[in-house]
């Protein structure tokens, strides 16, 4: 076993985090302030290679693997915890921060993981962490943490029997990319997607991330889907079937997001639709798309994150969730108005991270000469500006105020969003800050007149639609009927009428074999004089019926056959 | 108890001869048919008898309960401790070879009480089944007072 | 040397405390009598698994009468493995019994309780280490009869009725067994196990033999509880007094699939029993059904006792889905999931067993908001059902992952499909605890019970933590299921 | 269902966005560009296509919502 795995940063955030949740106070803000820049510490001491030398199973485990890809994600997934736990500094759930730093270590473990073994491990924890994390978001946030828990498992068990097939049939057990080939790596990718929430199995981050805590939602948003992009990048690059996946996750996200009231659900279609554009990215394949994937990937999570806090500093205040509640608070809460608004433009704006990030996977596309996609990469871009841009900000911050009681956000929860914006605004400005990082050596200027000039157009001109279909926007408010709603409303019933009603039926069947058998069986019964005996207590004679079933059906099998 | 005089002296001369012939039955296992089960059995016959013509007072305070179940692992004991005193001696378990200074003797001597133990255990048995069945509702009325 | 007697003294000993126990009377000095033979019985199966890991499998003449004349004792890897569960679960239940019966048995009957717990412990152990058909009959009427006496012990009146099924249930399945004994000695003429794998080879399947592997299978799955001949099993488990279910839950029904196995593989192996006859499909279609049904049953209990009963049957589902694949990853899986599942249903049951003294019973209205009552008890509850689940990290996960890897092997897609689906199944009947200890408030007339005595608490929280300590390094588990799978499967009996 | 207080944006607001619009337009005459596929060769495309595309989506998301919407379930709506 290799030494440096004693220096693995998950392990040491996923301890804190258990450490953590016996911790009350200042010791345990201290402790989750820290956590992450000591895990940012030690993995910049481990010089890139594979460690491992851990036996599992039948298998010696790779278990931490460093490379500018997987760095790269974990320092993002560090920023978010560190970032996380500035923010919730205020939570009052005891369960809810350290469970964030399983679920966060667990990820971090995830995309540092150099075989599948160990991927499929941490893959599972993350699950668990996360599925707590919802659950500390209250009574309300329970059965939407058990649907949750439950789509997980299920992608567990499709991603692990994905791997068992794989490592069965002889395939590697470091993570190398796949030729989708065979059930084997169709199982992996599909447990993968089932994560990263692509169809069918995209309701649940709807369903589920907005019912977290007004903290919960910012560190949900953060992990799991990247570590799934993350998956698909080592794995399956220049896939093809990804971009079609991908854009109608993306599609998907856009239609729902327009419509949907709840402020934070709408940020949760945003998520599908923007990991359904590094989805497709991925399906691009180049260095430059994967390049651009990754770096949108960090872009993403901080731009999603600080509206995320926004909305949930708007949450704590007023208690209030959906559009048509809210309204005019840019008066009493400037602050955090202004972050939002910032938030917004960092979706794509110039001088922001998701400008030098989102134009690299364009960029890849127009290489590549696939038309199609670009221009879908287009609407997707200009798309999520109103859905989730302009729309939430505008829609809650801004017109005729609701007399909400509501004050600015705490310090603990600004100083949440100053780092986020900072964090945008530095990467922005000084795009060698993110591109040094990424996997593969990059050749690219975002900062040349015809990008920032067509940018701009591209903003200015969605603003404009905004405003003139604003009317529209605000009719359709409301919510649409999702995939979740097969499980969630036809599956119940369904299951009822399964359970209750065969299980009556199984009990006739039983009777009425039952008593053929005893017509049958009469005269020997009689013979031996055991019927009172075995006919007074019924399940007694059942079960005996069973064994005397049981002992014909093989007689007759052996026999007859 | 004043009709049944014939039976009360028959009784009292028949059950010195049964416990006579059990142990007959016991010590001829040795060499031919019978054993500890078969005279386990007669001598606890021996004692239901007594108790089915004295009562089951009678009988209890000849052969108490507290005795009967002792007796039950005393036999146990007895048998397993042959096992482990050939142990001790250097044989296997049960072995009786070793249990003597030649091997017939060992073999006698092992058997002897090994079927020992299985009288004491099947007789105490025997007679705990009888006392828990027959003494069922007296117990129980007891108990109740 | 007296290691050399170990096989006998693996027996004897718990045989002989019983006696010792019924003389003693008290309730202290019959504990103490106890517990020190148990620790002496694990020491004797530990090192019979020691010695049969390095020297293979040892032979032991009763009376010194070689075999077939005499009876032989006769253990390899998979006896001793057994056994050491066996024994292992012995010494765990025994400190916890103390406190743990005390609340259940009354005081005078005390003694008798260790006294039975000796003879089944020393039934189950006969059972793993003789190798004579007959003796294995004896030894399981041997156990069965202490078991059901102990589980009438329970305070629960049912609990009579529910000794009653068992006694009817387990007497049918020792009788089908001896008929198949029986059947199997008039064809070969000898009933030493060895010998008579040997001489199956010559005799082939006839129609005796045929009647004979029909008889023993079906009579074996009553006492393993195999879908649907479990019927018996969930009252047995609730009404027993809790030392008594944890105890039973993890070995009574591992010790019968131990005998399945080697009727199947070892004395029948020879013969091809799966190949030719139509054994391992039924076997897997009961077993698909066992993973199912009555893993759907739990899902609507309201008792935690009958749910984890109700969950037992949906896990020997999936071992005997491992012997069905007749192979040997299967075996090893099936051995492997024996270990993990006796681990993780073991220390549930002990779990629940403080938790039953502490809320006066295991209905979910009694359990309701335990997460808050008793949070180390609830704590261990969810991780043992997490392993019940196969989530990474606990010993379930590990039986999983060999198990899919052997259908996978056999190229059995689908059956992949069905342990995962049923793997769900068991995430619902979890849920629902936790739903239950953690999402509701304690009833208003709850006396805020508080943790169970310490020498429950440890012996319990000893299990879970195994559970995931062999959830997380499973090499011992998996090698030492290996030995036993390849032991089972390639050494039919004979030789050394 | 409360009818959300509207936003309307102010006379200066609009005049704001529209003539930053047109200059962006204007110098987009002006920059080098390295077009792909033709169509964005057109003048103005990264402009008209965005607004094009997100009517549709409107469009769009009202049929949508008329036939899937609205929703009941737990959460009252």
């Amino acid at each position: 076993m290799d030494a440096e795995l004693l220096h693995h940063p998950a392990i040491w955030l996923i301890l804190g985090g258990i450490v953590m949740g016996f911790l009350r106070g200042a010791p345990r803000v201290l402790l989750s302030l820290s956590l992450p820049l000591v895990a940012a510490w030690l993995l910049w001491q481990i010089p890139e290679g594979i460690y491992g030398g851990v036996p599992f199973l039948d298998y010696l485990l790779d278990v931490l693997q460093v490379d500018r890809l997987g760095r790269l994600f974990a320092l993002v997934f560090m920023l978010a915890l560190f970032v996380g736990s500035v923010y919730a500094m205020g939570q009052r759930s005891r369960l809810e921060v350290p469970a964030a730093f399983v679920y966060g270590g667990a990820a971090v473990g995830a995309v540092l993981a150099g075989d599948w073994i160990t991927l499929f491990l941490f893959w599972e924890l993350m699950a668990i962490g996360s599925t707590l994390v919802i659950w500390a978001g209250g009574r309300e946030a329970y059965p939407a943490a058990m649907r949750y828990l439950m789509v997980h498992l299920f992608g567990g068990v499709v991603f692990m029997a994905g791997i068992t097939a794989h490592l069965v049939g002889g395939g590697s057990l470091s993570i190398e990319p796949l030729a989708l080939e065979g059930v084997a790596h169709w199982l992996i990718l599909a447990g993968v997607l089932i994560n990263a929430g692509a169809f069918p199995f995209w309701s649940w981050i709807p369903d589920a991330y907005p019912r977290a805590s007004w903290s919960g939602m910012v560190f949900l948003s953060a992990f799991t889907t990247k570590t799934a992009v993350y998956v698909l990048m080592r794995s399956f690059p220049g896939a093809e079937v990804l971009i079609p996946i991908g854009l109608l996750m993306a599609g998907y996200g856009l239609i729902y997001a327009l419509i949907e009231n709840t402020a934070r659900r709408v940020l949760a279609y945003a998520i599908v639709n923007q990991v359904g554009f590094m989805i497709a990215g991925i399906g691009i394949g180049t260095e430059m798309a994967l390049n651009g994937v990754a770096a949108h990937a960090f872009a993403h999570i901080v731009y999603k994150a600080l509206l995320l806090m926004a909305i949930g500093a708007v949450i704590v205040q007023t208690g209030k969730r959906d559009c048509t509640d809210l309204g005019g608070l840019a008066r009493q809460m400037p602050v955090t108005t202004g972050f939002a608004i910032f938030g917004a433009l960092a979706m794509s704006a110039p001088l922001t991270a998701g400008f030098i990030t989102k134009s690299l996977v364009l960029q890849a596309a127009a290489d590549a000469h696939l038309t199609w996609v670009w221009l879908a990469m287009m609407v997707i871009a200009a798309g999520v500006f109103l859905a989730a841009g302009l729309k939430v900000v505008v829609f809650v911050f801004f017109g005729e105020s609701r007399d909400l009681d509501a004050e600015e956000a705490p310090p603990s929860q600004r100083w949440g969003m100053r780092l986020l914006a900072l964090t945008s605004l530095a990467v922005g400005c000084y795009p060698p800050l993110l591109y040094d990082l990424l996997p593969y050596p990059i050749d690219y200027q975002p900062y040349t007149g015809s990008h920032v000039v067509f940018q701009l157009q591209l903003l200015l001109a969605t603003t404009v639609v905004f405003f003139l279909l604003r009317g529209h926007l605000v009719k359709m408010l409301g919510s649409l009927i999702d995939i979740d709603w097969f499980y969630r409303t036809l599956g119940p019933r369904w299951v009822k009428v399964m359970v209750y009603g065969v299980s009556i039926e199984i009990r006739e069947v039983v009777l009425v074999l039952m008593r053929g058998i005893a017509n049958l069986l009469g005269s020997l019964r009689r013979h031996y004089g055991t019927r009172g005996v075995l006919a007074r207590t019924w399940p007694s004679g059942s079960m005996v019926m069973w064994v005397a079933l049981l002992l014909m059906m093989y007689l007759a099998l052996f026999y007859l056959s | 108890m004043r009709l049944d005089i014939i039976l009360r002296v028959l009784a009292k001369l028949l059950i010195p001869f049964a416990l006579v012939f059990g142990l007959y039955v016991q010590f001829h296992g040795d060499y031919g048919p019978g054993g500890g089960f078969q005279a386990g059995v007669i001598v606890a016959a021996a004692v239901i008898f007594y108790a089915l013509i004295y009562g089951l007072p009678a009988a209890r305070r000849v052969v108490p309960t507290e005795m009967v179940q002792s007796l039950m692992a005393i036999g146990v004991l007895l048998y397993s401790g042959v096992g482990i005193a050939s142990i001790l001696l250097g044989g296997n378990y049960l072995d009786y070879f070793v249990l003597g200074a030649d091997p017939v003797s060992g073999q006698h001597r092992g058997i002897f009480w090994v079927e020992m133990g299985v009288l004491i255990t099947v007789a105490s048995v025997m007679l705990k089944i009888f006392y828990v069945f027959a003494g069922r509702r007296r117990d129980a009325e007891e108990a109740e007072e | 040397m007296l290691t050399q007697h170990f096989p006998a003294l693996l027996v004897v000993v718990p045989l002989m405390a019983a006696p010792l126990i019924v003389f003693a009377r008290r309730s202290l000095a019959s504990w103490l009598i106890a517990l020190l033979a148990t620790a002496i019985t694990f020491g004797i199966a530990a090192s019979l698994l020691a010695q049969t890991l390095s020297e293979g499998t040892l032979v032991y003449a009763m009376g010194s009468w070689e075999a077939p004349l005499g009876i032989e004792y006769r253990i390899d890897a998979a006896g001793a493995f057994v056994a050491v569960i066996v024994a292992a679960m012995g010494l765990i239940v025994m400190p916890y019994s103390r406190v743990g019966i005390a609340a259940e048995v009354r005081s005078e009957e005390h003694y008798l309780y260790y006294a039975l717990m000796m003879l089944c412990l020393a039934g189950l152990l006969g059972i793993l280490v003789t190798g004579d058909a007959f003796n294995v009959f004896v030894f399981l009427e041997v156990s069965s009869l202490a078991t059901y006496v102990l589980i009438a012990m329970g305070r629960d009146r049912r609990a009579l009725v529910a000794a009653y099924q068992y006694l009817l249930m387990g007497t049918i399945g020792a009788t089908l067994y001896v008929v198949g004994v029986g059947l199997l000695y008039l064809e070969t003429g000898t009933l030493n196990l060895a010998d008579m794998a040997t001489r199956l080879v010559d005799v082939g399947d006839s129609r005796g033999v045929l009647a004979a592997l029909a008889f023993i299978t079906v009579g074996i799955s009553l006492k393993i509880a195999l879908f649907p001949l479990h019927l018996w099993l969930p009252n047995a488990y609730a009404y027993a007094p809790s030392p008594v279910s944890a105890f039973l839950a993890a070995t009574a029904t591992k010790v019968s699939i131990y005998v399945l196995m080697r009727y199947f593989f070892t004395i029948f192996g020879a013969t091809e029993v799966f190949d030719a006859r139509a054994t391992g499909a039924i076997l897997l279609g009961l077993s698909l059904a066992a993973m199912f049904i009555p893993a759907v049953v739990a899902i609507f209990q309201h008792d935690m006792k009958r749910l984890l009963a109700y969950s037992s049957v949906s896990q020997i589902g999936y071992i005997t889905l491992g012997i069905s694949l007749d192979s040997v990853e299967g075996l090893m899986a099936s051995a492997m999931h024996l270990f993990n599942h006796a681990l993780t249903k073991g220390g549930l049951f002990l779990v629940l067993g403080g938790v039953v003294l502490r809320c006066g019973g295991a209905g979910f209205d009694r359990l309701a908001g335990l997460g808050h009552t008793m949070p180390v008890a609830a704590f261990a509850m969810v991780v043992g059902g997490l392993s019940l689940i196969g989530v990474p990290g606990t010993a379930g996960f590990i039986s999983k992952w060999y198990l899919v890897s052997a259908a996978m092997h056999e190229g059995q897609w689908w059956l992949v499909g069905a342990v995962l689906a049923s793997s769900l199944l068991a995430v619902i009947y979890v849920w629902r605890f936790v739903e239950v200890a953690y999402f509701r408030a304690p009833p208003a007339d709850h006396p805020a019970p508080g943790e169970a005595p310490l020498s429950m608490q440890l012996p319990a929280l000893a299990m879970i933590a195994a559970c995931v300590y062999f959830g997380i390094d499973a090499t011992w588990s998996s090698e030492v299921s290996m030995r036993v799978a390849e032991v089972l499967m390639y050494n039919p009996g004979v030789g050394q | 269902m409360r009818q959300n207080a509207l936003f309307s944006p102010g006379k200066r607001l609009w005049h704001t966005l529209l003539a930053a619009l047109l200059l962006m337009l204007v110098a987009g005459l002006f920059v080098e560009s390295h077009p792909h596929f033709g169509i964005d060769a057109v003048p103005g495309f990264n402009a008209w296509f965005p607004m094009l595309a997100c009517a549709v989506l409107v469009v769009l998301a009202r049929g949508l919502g008329r036939i899937f919407g609205p929703r009941e379930d737990e959460d009252g709506r």
